[in-house]
């Protein structure tokens, strides 16, 4: 555990860190970045608080049972979006065309609307919430058992 | 003795590899691209996305994105494994 | 020679290979190894990405680019599924290393052997 | 019906990797280990079917293309252009065989892990893994695209290496999983690194279109050495074996037979990149003889190192290597003829079809030898041989399905081993004497080896520690019944399966248009 | 196929089965021929080596690696040589890749 300072500090960045991943996420169909970059981010959030912090303070917070859920969650978010396109072909854009985000941009160079892209902004969240959960996964139970503790069952 | 024949064959594999990237096209003019502009022409029609890299990972490289999570999840699951609180009576080696 | 200043990128994708090669055989410490893989990984991810550049293209995102050519994207998806594989992959690494220091108290890889023979 | 058809190998892959998904949360509700078990079989079952009926499909119609994305699943290439854009799965006969093997070996796997596993800590991610490990092999096997058959090796090697270090707790499990991801890791490298050099010549990436559009220059004979010594070192030929015995001695049962098969889907790709990446371009004779000689090697060396172990596992490990060589063997004294139609036709393709069935036929006997091994361990908690005693008098199905396995990997006539065999054999004493007879030395040095293991272990006066020492549950009685079964029907019907699955693989292997055309076919 | 539809070859897999199968009548037949009144844990089982002391039970199995001792004791050289490969050091897994890897490519460049 670090001194005073710097876990204040922490605590406030973390939100911003935090926002700035989210809005990488939910642009990733029209800027640079998306949903494994994007949970990158957040994740060098949660290595911040981790050092900032002790693991076993961390460990109080983050459940393993949760990390877990959400990860499986994101995976298979990620393989039904793939299946529900099955009635043309596996991973067929469904999307296109329909009221949520199937708006076509003009062809060419444009300013960007956000809903836009099919199933792909969707896709991208799904990426960010299983790379967030599982990376914050690793991080965590490799930092848990360097000091000789294991995360439960 | 190990360290000389290791150099010897390190120095033939590096000199093929180094000669065979001088035969590749010209850095920045790569030729034969017929795939890349049919996904850069026809990127924002057929998925709606402005990115096209975004494009061709989610939609027509789809199954590569699907593994790339596959294995992301694959190795987060074998390191929770492998750092599994475990009963500590099988002992050692 | 003067292939070599027009390939530059991709003879430095070699070279990184060729290093991480000699890296990979003569270093014994396990981290240096997987450090070793790590930088073979970067070799292939730079010559993957060098090749879909071109001359003065743009990156290829419809939002707000000005005119001119777009590199090719394909090798730019390759380079990031390539990128998250070897995350993953070292990630592995180096829980079996925290765990043979564990059981064996060494991570040279001759003393920390059990199996040969 | 036709739905499932047409889409049978996306979900031949997809399913699994769904299963792995949920098994997680299905593990963490209520009565989630009962939940689980039945979850995994049932998922496994379906699987089971789709791979008959796509079986069935596949060799009744031909090759069956599936693009993903986009508006029809056979529409490989956009309308009115020339070159494939999406990821394509490309299923022949060869990869229909492939299909077939692990479908088997991993039903049987996951049957015996049910009771093996009792008891275990993390069983939920040892599922999970077990699918992931399936997956990855089956989208290795189906797949039609140069990157994503890199991105399957990986699942199936992370996947493998995991398991392998499973007990963690013992420093030997953890160094063979660390030595199969490090080799894992650097081949798949290799690949990918191949993969970039074709990419940069022809800037498409599906195997078929590589193929249409190869010109055999340099830089392509450079990436054919990668891939090839990447993959030589994948399914543990001779010099790059060492790592083989290693990481399958220490893998727990239920899924060394699966790590054993995902070297098998290495030899596919192996295979594939040669004979259809290749095809027609290479000198088949250079390289030919080059597999001919890694081969030999192979069978001489891992056969010769298996005498010699004193850890159950171990030997076996090292018979899997040499039992490789006969495979490349067989498929190499085809690939040296190929371009000779008389002697393709008067032996060539019949010792393609023995190369061939040796995969199938060695998978199930070896997987049935190391269930047994691993069954000898969780009764005994030891592999050493010199340790073991009069276990015969105890574990008496233990002891039946290792004799016949036994039988079966030294070639004794009702089993399939012997099929196989025989037809290697047989066609390589038209080709080359000297290695027909190198065969024959090998497999009876097999049959000593086996029969040493099992005097040592199975017979002999009863040592006391052993006297309480109990048959093994049901579950895993009956995955190594499975593969017993298998075993005894191949050997009495070897013609009907050389038939049916063997054949159609090697004139998959063979006719390399045709696999360009099914993708191509409406290219000018 | 012409190969491995054996007809009635002495190796056809239909007659090894008849063969087995005979072969285990015969083994049954001979085993009921055997002494009926036989008694476990009487001194009818106990092992009689001409008025020796009999050894316990470890020191009579004979133990793996003693078996095919004179093989290996002959071949000592060849194994030798061959396990010296065999170091279980995984660097020189991967200095065996980067040699064939060299030699392979070399091969391939100069008669592929």
């Amino acid at each position: 555990m670090l001194s005073k300072i710097v876990r204040t500090v922490a605590n406030q960045l973390v939100l911003f860190i935090l926002i700035f991943g989210l809005y990488v996420i939910a642009h990733g169909h029209l800027t640079p970045g998306g949903g494994f970059q994007g949970g990158a981010v957040v994740v060098s959030g949660v290595v911040m608080l981790l050092v900032a912090f002790s693991s076993q303070d961390l460990k109080k917070s983050v459940r393993e049972r949760v990390l877990s859920i959400m990860e499986s969650t994101g995976a298979l978010i990620f393989a039904i979006l793939g299946f529900a396109g099955l009635g043309t072909v596996f991973f067929y854009n469904f999307l296109v065309g329909s009221p949520i985000f199937g708006r076509i941009p003009p062809t060419g160079p444009n300013s960007g609307d956000f809903w836009t892209g099919g199933f792909i902004p969707l896709m991208n969240f799904a990426v960010g919430l299983k790379v967030i959960a599982g990376l914050s996964a690793v991080v965590l139970a490799i930092a848990l058992f360097a000091r000789g503790e294991e995360m439960e069952e | 003795m190990r360290r000389a024949i290791g150099l010897i064959l390190l120095l033939v594999l590096a000199a093929f590899l180094v000669s065979g990237m001088l035969l590749v096209h010209p850095f920045g003019a790569p030729y034969p691209t017929d795939m890349d502009d049919y996904i850069i022409e026809n990127a924002q029609n057929q998925t709606g996305s402005n990115s096209v890299v975004a494009s061709v990972v989610f939609d027509y490289r789809g199954l590569d994105t699907l593994g790339e999570a596959t294995i992301l999840f694959t190795a987060v699951t074998g390191v929770l494994l492998l750092l599994r609180a475990q009963k500590r009576k099988e002992g050692g080696s | 020679m003067e292939n070599i200043a027009d390939n530059f990128p991709f003879v430095a994708s070699a070279l990184l290979l060729a290093v991480a090669f000699y890296i990979v055989i003569f270093r014994k410490n396990l981290i240096k190894l997987i450090m070793g893989i790590a930088m073979m990984a970067s070799g292939v991810n730079l010559f993957i990405v060098a090749l879909g550049y071109r001359t003065g293209g743009n990156a290829p995102i419809y939002t707000d680019v000005p005119p001119g050519p777009m590199v090719l994207s394909v090798p730019q998806a390759l380079t990031l599924t390539s990128i998250v594989i070897n995350v993953a992959v070292l990630a592995l690494m180096l829980t079996m290393v925290i765990h043979t220091y564990r059981n064996t108290g060494d991570i040279d890889s001759e003393k920390s052997r059990k199996l040969k023979g | 019906m036709d739905f499932l058809v047409t889409n049978a190998p996306i979900l031949i892959v997809a399913l699994p990797l769904v299963a792995a998904f949920a098994i997680p949360l299905i593990s963490l509700s209520r009565g989630g280990d009962r939940g689980r078990n039945v979850f995994s079989l049932a998922i496994l079952g379906l699987i089971v079917f789709l791979v008959a009926i796509l079986a069935r499909d596949v060799h009744a119609v031909g090759i069956r293309v599936y693009t993903f994305g986009a508006t029809a699943a056979e529409l490989a290439i956009p309308h009115g252009y020339t070159v494939p854009v999406r990821i394509i799965f490309e299923v022949d006969g060869m990869s229909i065989f492939m299909g077939l093997v692990i479908t088997i070996v991993a039903l049987a796997s996951l049957i015996y892990s049910l009771h093996f596993m009792k008891g275990q800590t993390g069983q939920a991610r040892f599922y999970s893994l077990m699918f992931l490990l399936y997956a990855g092999m089956m989208g290795l096997a189906f797949t039609g695209d140069m990157f994503n058959l890199f991105v399957f090796l990986e699942i199936a090697s992370i996947a493998g290496a995991a398991l392998a270090a499973y007990r963690t707790n013992r420093a030997d499990a953890v160094e063979g999983g660390f030595k199969y991801i490090v080799i894992s890791a650097i081949s798949a490298l290799l690949v990918l690194f191949a993969i970039g050099i074709l990419y940069a010549q022809y800037n498409v990436l599906s195997i078929a279109a590589i193929a249409h559009f190869m010109q055999h220059t340099t830089l392509d004979m450079i990436a054919l050495g990668l891939l090839a010594i990447a993959l030589v070192m994948k399914l543990a030929g001779v010099p790059l074996h060492m790592w083989a015995p290693d990481t399958y001695t220490v893998a727990p049962a239920g899924t060394t037979p699966m790590i054993l098969a995902a070297s098998y889907t290495s030899m596919y790709a192996l295979y594939r990149v040669t004979f259809t990446l290749y095809g027609g371009l290479i000198n088949t004779t250079t390289i030919g003889w080059i597999v001919i000689i890694v081969g030999v090697l192979s069978m001489f060396i891992g056969v010769m190192m298996a005498v010699h172990q004193t850890d159950i596992k171990r030997m076996m490990a090292y018979h899997a290597i040499s039992q490789g060589g006969y495979m490349l063997l067989g498929v190499g004294v085809g690939l040296a003829v190929i371009t000779n139609p008389a002697a393709l036709a008067n032996y060539g393709r019949d010792a393609m079809n023995g190369g061939i069935f040796h995969i199938i036929n060695h998978v199930f006997y070896k997987a049935l030898l190391f269930m047994t091994a691993e069954a000898i361990f969780f009764r005994i908690g030891t592999r050493d041989t010199n340790k073991m005693g009069g276990l015969a008098r105890n574990m008496k199905w233990t002891a039946a399905f290792y004799v016949i396995g036994a039988l079966a990997i030294s070639g004794i006539p009702p089993f399939n081993g012997f099929a196989s065999k025989l037809l290697i054999y047989e066609t390589v004493l038209k080709f080359s004497p000297v290695l027909s007879v190198i065969a024959m030395f090998v497999s009876l040095v097999t049959l000593a080896s086996f029969t040493k293991v099992f005097y040592a272990a199975f017979t002999g006066p009863e040592l006391p520690a052993y006297k309480k020492v109990k048959e093994v549950p049901k579950s895993m009685i009956i995955g190594m019944s499975i593969l017993a079964a298998f075993i005894i029907f191949f050997g009495i019907f070897p013609g009907l399966i050389v038939n049916t699955i063997v054949a159609p693989a090697t004139n998959a292997l063979i006719d390399q248009a045709g696999y360009i055309n099914a993708v191509m076919g409406a290219v000018p | 196929m012409s190969v491995i539809g054996y007809g009635y070859a002495v190796w056809a897999p239909l007659i090894w089965i008849v063969v087995l199968v005979v072969i285990g009548v015969m083994v049954l037949v001979w085993r009921n021929r055997g002494q009926k009144g036989y008694k476990k844990g009487t001194a009818q089982t106990d092992i009689f080596l001409s008025g020796a002391r009999v050894p316990p039970e470890e020191q009579r199995h004979v133990k793996s690696e003693n078996i095919y001792w004179g093989f290996f004791e002959s071949l000592k050289e060849l194994y030798s040589g061959m396990m010296k490969p065999h170091t279980g050091i995984v660097n020189d897994y991967l200095l065996w890749l980067v040699g064939v890897l060299a030699i392979a490519i070399l091969i391939l460049v100069v008669a592929g």
